[in-house]
């Protein structure tokens, strides 16, 4: 891990965006143990330097997609903790007046075209974010989230076949978390390397350490560069680790069976990015100890403010079940 | 006012609001040549990048439209045959439709969705299935399938500007059909029905391809002294149910003529609304004409046999005239 | 007897018909340890041959299962969420349902597929539609959704002994509802309408998790003096018509529940048989309660404002009284 | 092209699997352009070395799985072209009683699954047909025809995946006769060899000359023993052309259109695999000129016999309608 080529700001920038995702993530989970949320949560800790990573190489007008595990992808882009909250809650102030949800956080605004909760269901709509830029001779990067258990649905395949063949500005980002719910990735492929299918598609297929926010950073910056170029997508696989559960409240269903041996935990934790780039920038200098204890304790009280203010909000009015419809 | 077939009808329709508005473009698999003939030409004027033929991927080619609509294009997507709808359903039912409401607003999905529906070329089960029920049943999706050149001309323009998904169904059965498409530009709005033939005893409600069917039974209905309203929807969803009751209100018989499959169809979604809102001026049961309930077969003789012929029309109106 | 839950009925019938019989196999994603606990502990028992795990792959498992049955297994697939069926649409409608036919009869599809269907955990729009309509209107696709644990049992066990493809759609809503199951082997045929209440004033006919709904506001309106007879029909493809007709014909009033979105739903279907078959023993039109016709929010309260509720029911029945 | 290591018998049979194929295939074309034929025709002239290649390395057991363009398959595996001609004419006596068409023939008798009119619709159910081979503890191998434009499907990807994650015994034939439709394969993918796709899935994919049935035989037969052997699937790209159109009567929807070069046609001409048989048959004086003359004329004989049966058979009777429903 090292940063010798890229800004400190842009360090520092990632390591916020990384710090967001976690303090919320956390109070997500505790929420949800708590009884206070609805449906299901599927939370991002472990993974956030490829969100952080990624995003950080975008500008504004970029897009992205995201899937059920969606969170960290919106505040990397730059999404309001406070309205993600409310969503969560089902509120009227949330994201989507609460008719998404956790699984359907969407903010246009900022170039964040959606969650998605079917598997693979992105990818293609990422490709036509691809094609608009590519139509109306934008500079505009399209860039799609997704597992490694969707890279075996068929959406994944039409899409990255469609985006090359069109030569569109796409870049697909694998988040290698090992797992599809309860199943081994090795289990459900009989490859080592998603990134090894991009030659399917003469495209670029290269793997990446995704608990290294930097190589992140580095590799979406050169599959960017050459999307921006017209020379088409770019399949990014990061290999990461979840660090919870595949959806909150899994045990459950587990009911006492399990599916991930101690080693593997034990290299998650030592892999977990926040750790990493924590002790990177202290050992580096780059922000003395005091300065992160108060982004901490920012964003900390910044999410605690989120989830008062979402609990403090109203239910949406039943008439709101006819907004949003037809133009 | 020029007579024109249904396919120069739509080519129009496709090459005009082309034309008019630069964000509208066509994409599917070989719409350049054009393997449905309204699509061919278009790629001479408009070129590679608003006429693209794309690989066979039903699923991408649909999300990669929705994409695009939601990033502010107006695309047209041409998936063929209608049961090729089939894999692209999930983009359909769990993104088209549902992006605006689930993401309380942000964006809408001016979409439209090309395809043929239903039997006639005697193709077999895996070409001739009718599949506007199932968009029916979608919230938020906008359904036609005129049945003339002139609507068809006009429904695919209101389609085009519409900003709400919408799927245009057409069929091949109806490719050569001429009829009177006007010089000047015009649109025919999403939701209205036409009524072709003023009746009082019953009324007949379709859409598509068995209008022909439905008015072909009421010319020999006219000669037994039988005077039957037939009703061409032209629109599904929304549909023009005001225009139904009405008719139903004057006439006191309703049959519904569908093809489809009978459960779930269309027409018992016309049957069920007409019982429930006007029971009390129904003279008789409402009833339905539909397929068989059968897979499609190939023969002729047997696919002709499936579908709603003017034959069981007819036995469905003598019925509803004989109740008593 | 003894009370047992539904998934532990399913649980039971899964790994009876598979002790019975060695070609019958589960597949699908995570059945091994069970995302819905009802395939939880068969791999234990059956292992890893029979229990198999697969890639998320909707469209290919469910085509694997087709190809397995058609050569003599008896799969069952489970894809969990109603919704994910989309992605097998193709397989199911174009293949599943009209091979037997397409093929002159040599061959049959002894498939099951498992998913749960419709609302109710606050999932949001992708996890939450109703999809039993679109496999009602498939010919040959038999489609279950048993509401008691005793009734999935017996059903679940005759679908994996039909010689034909079936869909068992159960709910998680309805996971630890508890009913008395028999000790001894039992069968429930398919197609065997249950009347839940007996009631002389008006029929309600419904399915799954809403029979609880209609249930509910029987009692309500017991209290205000109007009987309701409830029908559970069990099966929708066949369903049990007799049933539903021989209760019309003495009520002489019909109201449809049924969660789904209205168009084109089993709802409609219900209520058009009704009336075109009993019309003249209807003392009032029938009636049909659905959900919204919207995408399904996820908000709680939202979500409960979109299906049908007891209220909704007995503003229905309460309408189909006052009428005259 | 040899046949060193293939013995005389087989050369034989597959040469008359060619000639069938070819002489039955020019009769349905002459029938369809004559307005005697329902539906959609879509015929294998050009290809046919494939499907027999391939087939002479099956046994009765073993089954196949066809496309829209499978009348090729069905003769090949051993179908009867009576039986099949009344089918193209929608005759009671057809193979599906007039039920399936052109489109939809098979003979589980002799482990023809099947032909499928559904653009890739095939490859799942050939997967399911690999699993009750090795759910059974069978040696029987499934194979499945597809074409190029199928390979671009997600079902194409879903079907190998799956397969090779369970290591089942599926041979997946992909004929690459360079066109969907009228879409050249290279505007619809970014790859020359779509074998390479087959790295993708940890699956050996080889490219074979689909002209040459000897080498069609050699590489089945390789892919064969492995798939018994419970190594898993193989995938193999016959490089071949179809001389003819798309479909029959597709000069209407061209309508004056042109989507193939003359260069092409030519080479398509010089890479005939019945002409190539035929010579290498003579040449190495395999069979006597007038032997082959013979069964040529047999062949011609039966096919006109066929025709003539299919014209003279009832339809079917309405009352069909309402069997092969459930049982
Ligand atoms: C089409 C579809 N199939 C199945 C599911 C159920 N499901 C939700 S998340 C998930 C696992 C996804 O695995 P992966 O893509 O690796 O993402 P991760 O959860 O690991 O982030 C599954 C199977 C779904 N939502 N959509
Ligand atoms: C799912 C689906 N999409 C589109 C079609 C229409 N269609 C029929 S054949 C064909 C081309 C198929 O190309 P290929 O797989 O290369 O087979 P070939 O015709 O060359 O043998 C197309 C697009 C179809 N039948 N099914
Ligand atoms: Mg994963
Ligand atoms: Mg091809």
């Amino acid at each position: 891990m090292h940063h010798q080529d890229i800004a400190v700001d842009v360090v520092l920038d990632i390591y916020q965006r990384i710090l967001r995702i976690r303090r919320f993530e956390e109070a997500v989970g505790l929420l949800f143990r708590q009884g206070q949320l609805p449906g299901f949560v599927h939370l991002y800790i472990g993974e956030e330097a490829v969100a952080a990573g990624v995003c950080a190489a975008l500008t504004d007008e970029d897009t992205i997609i995201s899937t059920h595990r969606g969170h960290g992808h919106v505040i990397a882009k730059g999404g309001d903790i406070k309205r993600m909250m409310a969503e969560l809650f089902g509120k009227a102030t949330g994201y989507c007046k609460g008719k998404g949800g956790s699984m359907h956080i969407a903010d246009f605004d900022i170039g964040m075209l959606g969650a998605i909760g079917i598997v693979g269901g992105g990818l293609p709509i990422a490709v036509g974010a691809g094609l608009s830029a590519w139509y109306s001779n934008s500079n505009r990067v399209s860039v799609c989230f997704f597992g490694d258990g969707a890279a075996n649905e068929g959406s994944f395949h039409e899409s990255l076949n469609l985006a090359s063949t069109l030569a569109l500005p796409v870049i697909f980002v694998c988040e290698n978390n090992q797992y599809g719910e309860f199943t081994p990735a090795q289990n459900a492929m009989n490859i080592t390397d998603i990134a090894d299918r991009a030659a399917g598609y003469g495209i670029p297929g290269l793997v990446a350490d995704g608990a290294d926010a930097f190589e992140i950073y580095r590799v979406t910056a050169a599959a960017v560069e050459r999307a921006r170029a017209g020379a088409g997508p770019t399949l990014i696989e990061a290999k990461t680790h979840r660090r919870g559960g595949h959806a909150e409240g899994e045990e459950a269903f587990l009911a006492g069976q399990t599916y991930r041996d101690e080693a593997e935990t034990a290299e998650a934790q030592a892999k977990d990015p926040l750790l990493l780039l924590h002790n990177y920038v202290s050992e580096n200098k780059i922000l003395p100890a005091n300065q992160l204890e108060t982004l901490d304790s920012n964003i900390t009280q910044a999410v605690a403010e989120a989830v008062e203010a979402a609990r403090n909000s109203p239910d949406p009015a039943l008439e709101s079940l006819f907004e949003d419809l037809w133009l | 006012m020029a007579r024109k077939t249904y396919v120069a009808a739509i080519q129009e329709a496709l090459a005009e609001e082309m034309r008019r508005d630069p964000r509208v473009f066509l994409m599917g698999e070989d719409v350049r040549i054009g393997v449905f003939p309204s699509t061919r030409g278009l790629h001479a004027e408009f070129g590679g990048k608003r006429v693209i033929d794309t690989p066979i991927s039903e699923l991408a080619v649909a999300g990669a439209g929705i994409g695009a609509a939601v990033n502010g294009l107006r695309p047209i997507v041409d998936l063929m045959f209608g049961t090729f709808l089939y894999l692209a359903f999930d983009q359909i039912a769990n993104q088209a439709g549902a992006m605006r409401f689930m993401y309380g607003g942000q964006t809408n999905v001016p979409l439209v969705l090309m395809a043929q529906n239903g039997a006639g070329s005697s193709a077999g089960h895996h070409h001739s299935q009718a599949v506007h029920q199932f968009f029916m049943n979608m919230p938020q999706i906008k359904v036609i399938m005129p049945s003339t050149p002139t609507d068809g001309k006009g429904l695919l323009k209101s389609a085009i500007r519409d900003d709400n998904p919408v799927l245009f169904l057409h069929s091949l059965s109806l490719g050569g059909k001429r009829s009177d498409v006007p010089e000047n530009e015009y649109l025919i709005p999403i939701g209205e029905a036409d009524i072709k033939r003023a009746g009082s005893d019953v009324t007949i409600c379709t859409v598509g391809p068995t209008v022909y069917t439905a008015l072909g039974a009421a010319k020999t209905l006219s000669r037994e002294g039988i005077e039957a309203e037939v009703i061409d929807l032209r629109s599904l969803s929304p549909w023009d149910k005001g225009a139904v009751l009405d008719s139903v209100a004057k006439t006191g018989r309703f049959v519904a003529v569908d093809e489809s499959f009978p459960s779930c169809s269309a027409a018992s979604e016309w049957a069920a609304t007409v019982a429930e809102a006007v029971f009390s001026q129904l003279k008789a049961p409402v009833q339905r004409v539909t397929n068989k309930d059968v897979p499609m077969p190939f023969s002729p003789a047997l696919e002709k046999a499936v579908l709603p012929g003017e034959a069981d029309v007819i036995a469905a109106v003598h019925k509803t005239m004989a109740y008593s």
